[in-house]
């Protein structure tokens, strides 16, 4: 009923994978509506987190996070990059020292970075954001915690939560970030920041869910 | 694909290996973190100007830097705002110990990417100044949205600040200065043809024979509206109208009118663009005393026009006619 | 046919009226017969520098006229040299007494046409050189044909020889500088897309997107050999051998390498491109002393490349180095 | 059985109007092996010459085509604007003063013509140009000649000596003009100035054809 270290680094070294998998996916939905970039930075800044694997696999799951935030930040670039990398960097200051995470622990970390998120791109539910995937994504779990679940089936719904969050991205007129700039022809496209951060949820979901 | 590249993923650091060998007498390239800066940074008391952005858009940032004009230039990935670490160790390598000055173009990475280099660099004593420039008429000004984009008025601001700097104005002044162009630039662009981001291989948006794109910004991104084509003097009466109306520039107003290609329109196109718009301006009552035509600030291979208004003053007058020797612009010297 | 145009008919009169309003304090405009002329034209005592050919090659001709370089430009229909009576006005506008040198890009249209302007001026007393540019590796040099075209040498040979003129040089002399710039530039080109010409409405010639033209001149005329797309680096390489073993180059000699864009293709790959080039000139020994990267002789929107190189000496690179101030080209002033 | 200033006017003419009804059609012969410009040159040329026709309405036949030649020279550019202008030219010195000419007359005039294209641009027949079809014409206009045919056969003879001559600059490698400069890819393709050239005397057999 706990994440392990290796349980973080399998979802990161997984997470990766998913990107490269979903990089042109990603950046054709960036390419309606943005700048065509998304899959491609991503995509870069996991390579570049996957090159520092040897050195974190014997690091405490803070450090962890906070060696892939400092590696986004400076890989990345673009919106996405600070974003992602603040997602991490506070989560890796809600774990420092720490060798496994309970659900609360993960929680607290994933609270740290959404608030990181927010603070810092002061997107709002309902901008046609990562924070819209990412938000309810959050709220799923302090549910499922409320109501005792396990923590696979936490994780699952917070997935589910990222997944009708990311869609009901579709519809939405974008008020931050580059999509924005369309006004009323951003609507009727998926947020590329949100199917990134459902992706990321996904796939812990998935990771973990023997856990 | 159609385009003098080796692989995608090497189009950046291959375009600056080009930079640095055909410019060591302007400019020194740093790799690892990427940056551009001036051959003889830092300048003991100057205030150093730094910019940045994705690349794809020369000879902006990059061709930029030199004398009168950027003491360092950030690229980042096609299209993609530069990081923090970047920013930082250009700052550091551009500080004269008067202070650097950030010019950002209001895209929500450039934004915070830069927020958090200013960050760190004051952290490490470096006094920091940013100025945002959102000059992009196209897009509605707001509160609740990302605001403008940064476009044009870039350009123009980093060629007047430089030459304020030059002139060993202080941070504040220089700052001022900038905030003073952005106020009084305003821009806007049409594309004729999408362009082709290299790492993805084909045109961002579709876009058939007989239309066009209204209001698109640098990005590949397409415009607020899409129409059928119609013959240039239409079109940049299209373009000039909200850019006049906006400000507005009123009667007896003396103004830069810049004229930009997107990068694959020919300078030929631009004149019969500019005929227009000056035309237009002057029928209007605006005195244009200064001008730039060409491709100065691109999105790559797509054809298109800018069109950027500002409003001069005789210090403004002063600081674009200073001598600047840069890649991308030189006069006076 | 995408294009920032009015009537396909009006592209080169309503270009001119650009270039007047945009560049009064450098140049004159003429119109029936169009020319352009510096502002302060005739000079006395100053070899007069004329040249001209098509349009759609901007910025040259005309916008190289200005001191350092052109007294006057003459352009035709879009790819049509132009006719004897333009460059007839031309010459006696720019005559002060000290001889006119006209140079001439190498096709049988642009040779026919100044000949007659030659012998026109002659017969009103004024002491013409006419000076041939036939630079263009990609064509066989032979007596039994048209021989090699012009091509990028021409703008070379116009800054240095406006240079020349400027120093008070004599006719001889100048043309003597121009011959030898002529003997000593070599050019190459390639296309990866065609133009459009204006009144044709379609590409001169269709270019499947896999597929690239080697050895193109400036008039959207297809290239010598068809083939696949390659890596920049590759197509450098096929540019530059031929140059390099033409001349044929030296280890040891100073050279200026020019890379051009046909007007289509953005700075960013320019780099790329100039990366290579002196890579492989410096390979062999070359000293690449002096530079110029961007789009200077073009053919309308073209996408593609040509690649010049000029041995130079103390001379011409004092000359380069002079100052130039035209609406195209500008330094050292 | 003589060609009076009005025929050569009406001529001319009824050419602008060929040219006009063939701009694209030569511009296209043009774009396969050259710049794709001779249909507009020749056309704007002869649109030029139209407007001087109040002007050339009561001359003689050796001012008209002089004229005609000074329009051409000032308003065609590229190569055809000064071997057009020179036929005409050349012509114009051998038509002084009259005001109809004989088949010999006319064989005079166009004879000088095309000794002056060949002076000016010092192209061979075989060198893939409007030396093709001209020379071939006027050998027929003088073998008719000799051999006492009437006017219009005489005329018909020299149209169809051109069309020959056109079509057999087909397989040639061009040697002279932009052409030249495909080598060896020039073949296979009909020369642009040789096409207008067989029209031009094609015009003048239909249009004299009852003379
Ligand atoms: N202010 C913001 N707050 C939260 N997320 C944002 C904000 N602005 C943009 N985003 C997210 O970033 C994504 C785009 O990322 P990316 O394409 O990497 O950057 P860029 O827009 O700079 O090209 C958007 O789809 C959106 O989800
Ligand atoms: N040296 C020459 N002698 C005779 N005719 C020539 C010569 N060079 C070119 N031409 C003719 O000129 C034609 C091309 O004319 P045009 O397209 O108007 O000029 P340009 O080649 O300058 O674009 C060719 O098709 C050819 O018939
Ligand atoms: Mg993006
Ligand atoms: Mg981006
Ligand atoms: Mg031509
Ligand atoms: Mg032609």
């Amino acid at each position: 009923m706990v994440i392990t270290r290796d349980d973080v680094l399998e979802w990161i070294t997984r997470y990766a994978e998913i990107l490269a998998e979903n990089r042109d996916y990603l950046t054709q939905l960036d390419a309606a509506i943005g700048d065509a970039d998304h899959g491609a930075n991503m995509d870069r800044g996991f390579q570049a987190v996957m090159k520092k694997m040897p050195e974190m696999r014997d690091k405490d799951i803070g450090t962890i996070f906070k060696t892939v935030g400092m590696t986004l930040l400076s890989t990345v670039g673009g919106a996405g990059g600070p974003l992602y990398s603040t997602i991490f960097l506070q989560a890796g200051m809600k774990t420092t020292g720490k060798m496994e995470l309970t659900l609360q622990d993960w929680i607290d970390a994933l609270e740290a970075g959404v608030n990181g998120v927010k603070m810092r791109g002061k997107a709002e539910l309902g901008d046609k954001t990562m924070i819209d995937a990412l938000v309810p994504a959050l709220n799923a779990l302090k549910q499922a915690a409320e109501n005792g679940t396990t923590l696979s089936d936490a994780l699952e719904r917070s997935a589910r939560a990222a997944e009708e969050g990311m869609k009901a991205t579709i519809p939405l007129v974008a008020r931050k970030g580059r999509a924005s700039y369309l006004g009323e022809r951003s609507a009727g496209h998926q947020d590329p920041g949100a199917t990134s951060s459902y992706l990321l949820l996904r796939t812990a979901a998935e990771q973990w869910k023997n856990n | 694909m159609k385009k003098l590249i080796n692989k995608p993923e090497d189009v950046v650091k291959e375009e600056l290996e080009g930079i640095a060998v055909a410019h060591p007498d302007l400019v020194k390239v740093h790799f690892d973190p990427n940056f551009i800066v001036r051959a003889d940074a830092p300048i003991q008391g100057k205030v150093g100007i730094v910019s940045g952005g994705g690349s794809g858009h020369e000879p902006m940032h990059g061709g930029f830097v030199g004398l009168g004009m950027l003491d360092a230039a950030c690229p980042g990935a096609v299209f993609t705002s530069p990081t923090p670490d970047q920013m930082l160790e250009a700052t550091k390598a551009v500080n004269g110990g008067a202070g650097v000055l950030h010019i950002v173009k209001n895209y929500t990475g450039d934004i915070m990417n830069f927020e958090m280099a200013a960050d760190l660099a004051r952290a490490e004593g470096i006094e920091i100044e940013s100025v945002v420039i959102d000059d992009d008429v196209a897009v509605q000004d707001s509160l609740y949205t990302a605001g403008r984009r940064g476009v044009g008025t870039t350009v123009l601001a980093e060629k007047i600040c430089g030459a304020a700097a030059e002139q060993r104005r202080s941070l504040k002044e220089v700052a001022d200065i900038c905030r003073k162009v952005n106020g009084w630039g305003r821009s806007m662009g049409m594309a004729l043809t999408s362009c082709t981001v290299p790492h993805v291989g084909k045109p961002t948006f579709d876009l058939p024979e007989d239309e066009m794109e209204i209001g698109i910004g640098i990005h590949g991104e397409p415009g607020r509206t899409r129409m059928k084509i119609k013959p240039a003097d239409e079109i940049v009466e299209m373009l000039m109208e909200p850019i006049i109306s906006d400000l507005p520039y009123k009667a007896g107003d003396e103004v830069l009118l810049f004229v930009n290609s997107m990068g694959g329109t020919p300078l030929i196109e631009l004149y019969i663009v500019y005929r227009k718009a000056y035309e237009i301006a002057t029928k209007h009552g605006l005195k244009v005393v200064r001008n730039l035509i060409g491709p100065y600030i691109t999105s790559l291979e797509m054809a298109g026009t800018s069109i950027t208004m500002l409003k001069m003053d005789d210090d403004l007058i002063k600081l674009w006619d200073a001598p600047v020797k840069t890649p991308g612009l030189r006069w006076g010297v």
